[in-house]
């Protein structure tokens, strides 16, 4: 396919696009609350009415607010309505032609979708996400394209470096700087990894972007293997995904047909393939030397860095492992610009990042905002608050991050000022607290979701967080004395510094920003110590 | 092969590039302190009694895998390491059964021997007390699954040297155990060709000989180094 | 060379063969074809793990340790029916544990377990990314949002 | 010159770490010269004194009696030493606490195989009651030395003895910090 055929099969397209559109979201939130039923009886409403030169019912990605799923959008310019029925759907079908619609319409100038800027969602929602020409036909693969016949690899890799993307995934990594460094690998055998593997508990951006837009993360993978050099690429997703397996093998399979992965791709002498791989319930399969190693069928035990994947990596060969919302930002900062990506978010926290908001929150969702967004306007203004209270805190960045309390609200969100409160980013799970939770269990919660999660290789995380564990249930419960919590302060600083991968490293965070913060509630459930009396023990009188 | 200079403790001393910290360290006469390392066998890094301080790194780095580079200013036995080498051997005592009174190893265990040379005299921790089987169903040796440390020595001699790949862990994270073949008793584990490297390479009396009692097991952890070392450089007696 | 099918002659090892063949026999294929394996045979028995490890060219202990680290892999028979919790963070504060008190009360077996009569496996999840809806369980592989005590129950009734 | 009262307290031990004591021989005279035996299992005093210097303690707390014990030594002494690996890390007695609590322990032993008249030790007052698990002395009570050894040589009791009457802090050699 070149590019005239490309523009042709997109322009065919969506002249088949019928003048309304009733976009149904098939993410697995909605799909979880009833959704597919709802898009059957629509499809059925058109029939029976029928509309169907006029309207069509599609399924699309997420919609955002997951909490009022299932969601049903009309498009292009009509209402969002919440919490649908398939008995709605012939009202929804009318609606489409202009009748009064009966079911429930949010508002779509509510903060919650108006403050959003969409890069890596900018389809999602828009386009049937099973189907290749819909992603075409609102410009997809047009980067690829673009990359491949008009740049050289290393002109990619600068327009990645300029444009200021950091790695989705948690740490911040420079992503320019991480793909010159496999660029500049001697030529060979090299890998583009994409980690799906998305683990953090009450975060699922990374599941929504790979159900609802599955093309755009293939897309940014082979930009990122033409400009690194490789032609091989994995996308390691969880297994507890089994919808983003399914939709991302379809969409394989879809763009191996049309050439535009494969060999040959989009005609030239670049030759990209991409391989699903399944997790098997393994949360340490996040850290990249982990997800090699599961990737090569082993266990998922980390290994040592130095050496970096991007120097020896998947079978030893120089690897480039991205997260998924890493890549997907890549086709739009081709299609519009490192000046343009750069311009958004924050002097040092480029482009926008998004959030799955939870918790004690009344609007919970999906959220794209720019960087530099305060939490106060996530959690406030977009999230509407707390039900019938206040914000307690806000954890971010799951079992590595922190909880932020709400005296820090204004924060804003980027990489640095979330570290320097005790948190991280992370891959971008924002879980909000009231005043009813109690931030010792939560970081009880924390130590054991990583104390089962520990692979076992090193000591410190093996048993440390065990440890951990049983002091901060014993101070939970009311048994520990204050040499339980001396103990436990002591094995923080010793588990993040000992441990050998990011897992153990991270694992005492929760501890760490609850014992910040919320110290008061650890000191009121200490017993008192069993008393020497008031006797010193040293120095002896001599006798 | 060029060489290095580099400073440890306050030492200069040189080392071939691309050394570990640890073999020059101990080329140096200064201990670092190691359990999952073995001489002949690949690293693990699991231990992490080898971490020291670089200076410029705010990472504590493993001596075991970190290689020697020039200018490089290495600090092994500072009040922060010192601290955390204490609270790992406080883990491991506490993850497992180590009994040393009653320990077919006591005192030729090298867990038993830092705890003293690092000045563990006690765990500050609970011991978890995990109730674990001790198999003696192999004729000539047995696995006491109470004093394994997991440093998985044995995992790496019997695949790297005999290259039987008996031995591997099962489980996770707390869970892990070393285990023979499909985990079943190691007397039944076809893939055993009863060589006795992993004996020879447990660091402590997890893996013994049957028929010693308390305090007579004797370990030869050189005999894998010799044999490796003989076997790549075709010299059998030194 | 492709394996000797195993002599049981069950067809089931059939499939399983063509799943490794597909992935060329290669050492990295392990975690696929045990998925196959799980899919076909409900749980990893030993005997599955060893036709693996021929059938890859693995010594076992390796076969085993993989096994054996995932979670998703049982090495018991599963429940004819599963019931999995989400214990994630947004479910946590949402109130799971309280889900999955319910639910152990009314099976009278703890997480990780199966009943006596084989109906019910009931399980615990570290996050489905279902967090939208919080709390959220899965029946039989049917999600669930906005679960509470009484929905959960009623849902079992018909299971035990 | 005042001598220094001393006192020993055997608890859930095998006595071996007093039959270590007693290996200290002639250097016993000299200690009796410097210290005064106000407590011990060697000797007959029925109440632990309420103003104790140094006590050595033997054995891992593992019923209810070493427990009050435990505490009593603790309001009455300023310097507590736990002896021998027993009291340091449970060692030997704490060899029960993979089994399970104190009753799946005694189960086994006094019903499942009991002979005769199968029942559970429970005389108040003269059976002490098993804790459930069996806890080394400073997770007890505080413990301002340990004296690891199974049982500690009496090279090693002498070493930490006569450091306490030159009124140091006791040092310990490598050599003598072994656990065993």
């Amino acid at each position: 396919m070149d590019r005239s055929e490309l523009n042709d099969l997109a322009q065919r397209e969506r002249a088949s696009w019928k003048p309304a559109r009733l976009h149904c979201c098939t993410a697995s939130g909605c799909l979880a609350t009833g959704a597919e039923g709802v898009f059957k009886a629509m499809k059925q409403a058109i029939t029976d009415k029928g509309l169907t030169d006029r309207v069509q019912a599609v399924g699309v990605g997420c919609l955002g607010l997951c909490g009022r799923g299932p969601l049903v959008q009309l498009a292009p310019q009509g209402p969002l309505f919440e919490q649908v029925s398939a008995e709605q759907a012939p009202s929804m079908v009318g609606a489409a032609v202009g009748e009064s619609p009966h079911a429930a319409i949010l508002d779509t100038a509510h903060p919650f979708f108006s403050s959003q800027l969409k890069i890596v969602c900018e389809t999602s929602g828009e386009i049937d996400s099973e189907r290749i020409e819909e992603y075409l036909a609102l410009g997809g693969y047009r980067a690829l394209h673009m990359a491949l016949t008009e740049m050289t690899p290393a002109e990619v890799v600068q327009t990645i470096s300029q444009s200021g993307l950091r790695g989705r995934g948690g740490a911040g990594y420079p992503t320019g700087l991480k793909w010159a460094t496999v660029a500049k690998m001697p030529p060979g055998p090299k890998y583009v990894v994409c980690n799906g593997d998305e683990g953090d508990p009450g975060a699922f951006m990374d599941r929504s972007v790979m159900e609802s837009d599955p093309h755009r993360v293939l897309e940014g993978m082979a930009i990122a293997g033409y400009a690194v050099g490789a032609t091989q690429g994995f996308i390691y997703v969880r297994a507890e995904y089994p919808l983003a397996v399914e939709r991302l093998r379809k969409a394989i399979n879809q763009a191996k047909k049309l050439g535009v992965l494969g060999s040959g791709v989009f005609e030239t002498p670049f030759d990209f393939r991409v391989d699903v791989r399944i997790g098997a319930g393994a949360f340490v399969c996040g850290e990249e030397t982990a997800l090699m190693a599961s990737i090569e069928g082993r266990r998922g035990s980390p290994r040592p860095r130095p050496p970096y994947p991007a120097e020896m990596g998947l079978w030893d060969r120089p690897t480039l492992i991205n997260n998924v919302e890493t890549f997907a930002n890549v086709p739009t900062i081709l299609r519009k610009g490192a000046d343009w990506f750069a311009s958004i978010g924050t002097e040092k926290s480029k482009g926008t990042k998004v959030f799955s908001l939870t918790g004690k929150v009344r609007n919970t969702g999906l959220v794209e905002v720019p960087m530099g967004t305060s939490l106060r306007h996530i959690v406030e203004v977009m999230g509407g608050g707390v039900e019938g209270g206040s914000v307690k805190a806000v954890q971010t960045g799951g079992p590595s991050g922190g909880c932020i309390p709400a005296e820090f609200l204004d924060t804003s969100v980027d990489y640095e000022s979330l570290a320097q409160l005790g948190s991280i980013m992370g891959s971008g799970g924002m879980i909000v607290m009231d005043q009813t939770t109690n931030m010792v269990e939560v970081a009880r919660f924390f130590m054991e979701f990583c104390m089962d999660e520990s692979c076992g290789k090193c000591i410190p995380c093996r048993v440390g967080t065990v440890q951990m564990h049983r002091l901060l249930s014993k101070i939970a419960e009311g048994k520990a004395t204050s040499t339980d919590l001396a103990l436990l302060e002591q094995l923080v600083p010793m588990v993040s510094e000992t441990s050998l991968c990011g897992l153990g490293q991270t694992a005492p965070n929760p501890v760490k920003s609850t014992l910040r913060y919320f110290r008061h509630e650890y000191e009121e459930r200490l017993r008192p110590m069993t008393s020497t009396n008031g006797r010193v023990p040293l120095p002896l009188r001599l006798a | 092969m060029s060489v290095v200079t580099l400073t440890i403790d306050e030492k200069i001393v040189s080392a071939q590039e691309g050394q570990t910290l640890l073999d020059v360290a101990r080329e140096n006469a200064i201990d670092i302190p190691t359990l999952c390392h073995l001489d002949g066998v690949s690293e693990a890094a699991a231990c992490r009694l080898c971490l020291v301080e670089v200076v410029g790194t705010s990472r504590l780095l493993p001596a075991c895998v970190t290689r020697a580079a020039e200018g490089m200013v290495v600090h092994t036995t500072t009040p922060k390491l010192v601290e955390y080498r204490r609270m790992i051997l406080e883990l491991f005592f506490t993850e497992r059964n180590h009994v040393c009174s009653v320990c077919v190893a006591n005192s030729a265990c090298e867990l038993q021997a830092l705890a003293a040379s690092q000045g563990m005299i006690h765990v500050r921790l609970d011991y978890l007390h995990p109730h674990l089987p001790v198999d003696t169903s192999h004729q000539q040796f047995g696995i006491d699954h109470n004093r394994c440390i997991l440093c998985t020595r044995c995992v790496r001699a019997c695949d790297e040297i005999e290259g039987a790949h008996t031995w591997d862990v099962a489980g996770r994270g707390i869970h892990s155990r070393v285990i023979t073949d499909l985990a079943q008793p190691w007397g039944e584990a076809t893939s055993c060709t009863s060589c006795g490297k992993c004996v020879q390479a447990c660091p402590t009396g997890a893996l013994f000989r049957q028929g010693s009692t308390v305090a007579e097991m004797q370990k030869d952890r050189e005999q894998l180094a010799f044999l490796v070392r003989a076997r790549k450089e075709k010299q059998w007696i030194s | 060379m492709a394996p000797a099918s195993h002599p049981s002659g069950d067809k089931r090892f059939k499939i399983l063969d063509v799943t490794m063949k597909r992935h060329l026999y290669q050492h990295d294929a392990l975690i696929e074809v045990l998925h196959k394996a799980q899919e076909l045979f409900g749980f990893l028995e030993l005997d599955v793990l060893l036709y693996v490890a021929r059938g890859l060219k693995l010594p076992p202990s390796r076969v085993y340790g993989v096994a054996t680290f995932y979670h998703l892999f049982s090495l018991k028979p599963q429940g004819e029916h599963t019931c999995v919790v989400c214990m994630g963070t947004a479910c946590f504060v949402k109130g799971a544990d309280r889900l999955l008190a319910a639910i152990e009360q009314q099976a009278g077996i703890k997480a990780g377990q199966t009943t006596p009569n084989g109906k019910l496996s009931v399980m615990t999840a570290r996050c489905i990314g279902a967090c939208g809806i919080a709390p959220a369980v899965v029946f039989d592989g049917v999600t669930a949002g906005q679960q509470t005590p009484e929905t959960v129950q009623q849902q079992l009734k018909g299971w035990l | 010159m005042d001598k220094l009262k001393f006192a020993t307290v055997w608890l859930g031990g095998c006595s071996g770490c007093h039959m270590s004591f007693l290996d200290l021989d002639e250097w016993l005279i000299e200690l009796a010269d410097r210290v005064e035996l106000v407590y011990s299992p060697l000797m007959d005093a029925k109440k632990f004194p309420e103003d104790v210097d140094v006590v050595l303690v033997e054995g891992a707390v593992a019923n209810q009696e070493n427990e009050e014990m435990a505490h009593r030594l603790r309001k009455a002494s300023r310097y507590v030493i736990a002896f021998g690996d027993c009291a340091v890390t449970g060692n030997v007695t704490a060899l029960r606490n993979p089994l399970g609590l104190a009753l799946e322990v005694l189960r086994p032993v006094y019903l499942e195989n009991g002979d005769a008249n199968p029942r559970l030790p429970d005389e108040k007052g003269i059976v002490p009651v098993l804790l459930d698990r069996v806890l080394p002395l400073h997770q007890v009570i505080p413990v301002d030395c340990y004296l690891p050894g199974c049982p500690p040589d009496a090279p090693r009791i002498r070493a930490v003895l006569q450091d306490l009457l030159d009124g140091k802090v006791p040092q310990l050699s490598v050599e003598q910090r072994y656990f065993g």
